[in-house]
C-alpha cells in the first residue's frame, strides 16, 4: 500500500519539500529529482529533516540531477542513489506516486 | 467504466498562477467520468477557498464560485489542512461556506469542508489511487 | 505497466519536459506501456513545431515527435490550455479564424476528459511539473 | 538612496520574501504583490518578521491582489495599501527597485 | 521618469503579465515614458496571435497589441529565448525555413542588447516574473 | 553611453530552470555594452557555481564553464553569500575556482569569488543602479 512521494524543488527554496516530509507515511518511498536533489548533501540545515524521515521511510535520489549540480557523489549515507531506470522501477514497485510541485 | 479514488492536492494560491483554475477544469471533467474525486487545500492551496475574492482590481475573473458548485457534481469530500490555517492566520470562518445536498440523507445540506490534521490528511492519502497536483 | 504522463511546464523554462522524456524513454526500454502523454498548462507549449534551439542545446519537440513516431506514443494538447496559449492545429485554427497554425507531428489536441481517462485506464499516473 | 523591494511570492511557499527582508536596508521600502500579499495578514507564522521589518522600513501592499485573495481589509496595521498608480509612484520615488523573483 | 519593463513568463500561467499590463497603464496615465517592454524567457509566448482565451477572460496579447497601437510602445521579444519557445515572425520563420510564424501585431524580435540598453537608457528597470 | 552599475541577482538553482543559464546570456551583452557588472549569489543561486558539475546524464549543455570566462569580459565581482553556503552544507572550496587577470597590476590573477555576509550583501546591493532578477 505504499506510495512514491516524487519531490523536484529545493528545500532551501520552497515549502513542498517539508510538506511532503509531513504527509509521507512509515514504509512510504521519497524520491529527490531537479532541484529537489540539493537536499540530499550532508551538514545542511535540511539534512536532520531528512534523517528523520528515514527513520521509517526510503529515501532516493537521481544521480544525474546530484551530478548536474555539481553534487555526485555528495549524498548523505541511508540515500540511495539511482538512474531513470531505477525511478521507473520506483514508480512501479510502489502502488501509487504523487508528486509535489 | 473503473471507478477510482482521485485526489487533486492543491497547494498554490489562486490568481498568482494558473494553477487553482485549471485544476479546477480538471475535477469538474474528473465528475463527469464518475470516478470518487477528493481535493485536498494545503499549504498556500487554502487561499483558493477564502471567502470574498475580488478580482476586479487585478482583471481576472473571479473562480471561487466555482467551488461552491461542486457539491451539485457529488464533490463533497474537500479536506483542509488545519495546520495549513493556523501558519496563515486564518480560521475555517475564512473559508466559503461549501455544501453539498445528501441524496442518502432526504437532500439535507451538508458540509464539504472537512477539517484534518496532518495525520489524518496522510491517512486519506494513503487511501488515494490517482493523486493529482499542478 | 500501463503509465498515463502528466506534464505541467513548457519546455526549456522548466526541467519537468526533460525528466519526463527521460522517464519515457526508460520505461520503454524497460517493456512498459504509455498510454498517453498528456500536456496541460504550459505543458501545452511542447507541442509547436516552430521553435529552433541552439545546435548544442537539446531539441524538446523534435524528442517527442521522435518518441511518438518510434514508439506510437499518444501526445495529447489540452484543447482549453492550448488556446489560452496559442498552440493551435490545422482545424482549429480554421474554426478559430486564425492564418496560421503550429502544431508539431505526433501531437494531437483533445480534451481533458484524455487525462482523466488515462488516469482510469493506466496502473500508474506520473506528473511532471513545477 | 532608497531602494524599492518588490516581492511577489508568498512568504509560506518560498524564501524569497525571508531573502528580501534580509537584505532589505533601514529606510527601504517594500511592496507585496501578486501572491506576496498573503504576507500582509495579522497572525500568522510571518506576521512578527514582517513587524520587525517596518520598525525601520516603510511596508506597502497592493490592495487589488489582496482583494483577489479574500484578504481586503485584513492587512495588519502599519502596512500602506496602495493601488497601481501608488505601485508606480512607488519606483518613482525609490531610486532604484529590486524584484525578489 | 523613463521606464524599462522587463517580462519573465508566459501570459495565464502566472500573473507577471497581468501586473506588468496594469503597471504600464498606471504609467502612463501618470505621464511617464514607457521606453521599452522587453519579453525575456518565457515571457516571449505573450507575443503569439494564435491565442484563444475564453471570451470571459482577459486577452493579454490584444492588451499590449492595443497598448502598442494606442501609446506607440516598443514591444521587444528576445530573439535567442524566442528561438527556444517558438516565437517567429515572418522574417526569421523564412531564415529558418519554417513553414509559418506566429508574432502578434505590435511586437517585435530583437536581441538581448535592446534589454540592456533599456536598463542604460531608463530612470528605472522593473522586472516581472515568476 | 553612460555606465552604470549592473547587478545581476542569482536566486536559483541551474538545470531545473532556464533562469541561471538564460540569465548568463545577459551578463555576457551587458559586458559588451561597456557596463560596470556584479553578480550576486544567493539562496540556491550557489548551486549554479558548485564545482564538478556534470550535465550528461540529464540531456542538458554544462554551461558552467561559462563563469570561467567572465572575467576575460572584465566581469570580476561575483559575490557569494557566506550564510546561504553554510545553510546548504557547501564551502568555498565546493565552488569553482573563477578568476580574471588584473589589467592595472601587471595581469596578475586575482580572484573573482567574493565572500560577503548578508550585511555586506546588502551594502552592495545599495550602490547599485539597475537590479537584474530572473
Amino acid at each position: 500500500m505504499a506510495m512514491l512521494h516524487i519531490v523536484n524543488k529545493s528545500p532551501f527554496e520552497r515549502v513542498a519539500f517539508d510538506s511532503c516530509l509531513a504527509h509521507a507515511q512509515a514504509g512510504d518511498a521519497i524520491l529527490m529529482i531537479e532541484d529537489a536533489v540539493v537536499g540530499a548533501v550532508d551538514g545542511s540545515r535540511f539534512a536532520g529533516k531528512l534523517k528523520a524521515a528515514m527513520a521509517d521511510k526510503t529515501v532516493y535520489v537521481l544521480g544525474s540531477d546530484l551530478a548536474a549540480r555539481g553534487l555526485e557523489g555528495k549524498a548523505m549515507e541511508g540515500v540511495a542513489v539511482v538512474d531513470y531506470a531505477g525511478f521507473v522501477d520506483l514508480t512501479a514497485n510502489n502502488e501509487r506516486t504523487q508528486s509535489w510541485l | 467504466m473503473t471507478t477510482k479514488n482521485f485526489l487533486f492536492v492543491n497547494r498554490k494560491a489562486p490568481y498568482g498562477t494558473v494553477y487553482a483554475l485549471e485544476s479546477l477544469e480538471v475535477v469538474l471533467i474528473s465528475a463527469a467520468f464518475e470516478q470518487n474525486v477528493s481535493l485536498a487545500f494545503i499549504d498556500d492551496g487554502v487561499y483558493q477557498i477564502t471567502k470574498g475574492q475580488n478580482s476586479k482590481g487585478i482583471g481576472m475573473k473571479n473562480f471561487s464560485p466555482t467551488y461552491r458548485a461542486l457539491g451539485d457534481y457529488d464533490i463533497n469530500k474537500l479536506y483542509v489542512s488545519t495546520e495549513s490555517l493556523e501558519e496563515r492566520g486564518l480560521t475555517v470562518d475564512d473559508l466559503m461556506e461549501l455544501t453539498y445536498e445528501d441524496a442518502d440523507d432526504d437532500y439535507a445540506e451538508k458540509p464539504s469542508i472537512i477539517l484534518v490534521n496532518r495525520e489524518e490528511m496522510a491517512a486519506m492519502m494513503a487511501g488515494q489511487d490517482v493523486v493529482l497536483s499542478f | 505497466m500501463k503509465y498515463t504522463i502528466l506534464i505541467n511546464e513548457g519546455p526549456y523554462q522548466h526541467q519537468a519536459a526533460d525528466s519526463a522524456i527521460q522517464f519515457v524513454r526508460a520505461a520503454l526500454e524497460k517493456g512498459h506501456e504509455i498510454f498517453r502523454v498528456f500536456f496541460y498548462h504550459d505543458g501545452v507549449n511542447n507541442g509547436t513545431r516552430l521553435t529552433v534551439p541552439p545546435a548544442d542545446d537539446r531539441q524538446i519537440q523534435k524528442a517527442w515527435t521522435e518518441l511518438a513516431e518510434k514508439h506510437g506514443l499518444d501526445l495529447v494538447i489540452c484543447i482549453a490550455a492550448a488556446q489560452r496559449r496559442g498552440i493551435m492545429d490545422a482545424d482549429e485554427a480554421k474554426r478559430q479564424g486564425l492564418d496560421a497554425n503550429n502544431i508539431a507531428p505526433g501531437f494531437r489536441i483533445s480534451g481533458l476528459g484524455q487525462l482523466v481517462e488515462g488516469g482510469i485506464q493506466s496502473d500508474r499516473l506520473i506528473v511532471f511539473g513545477d
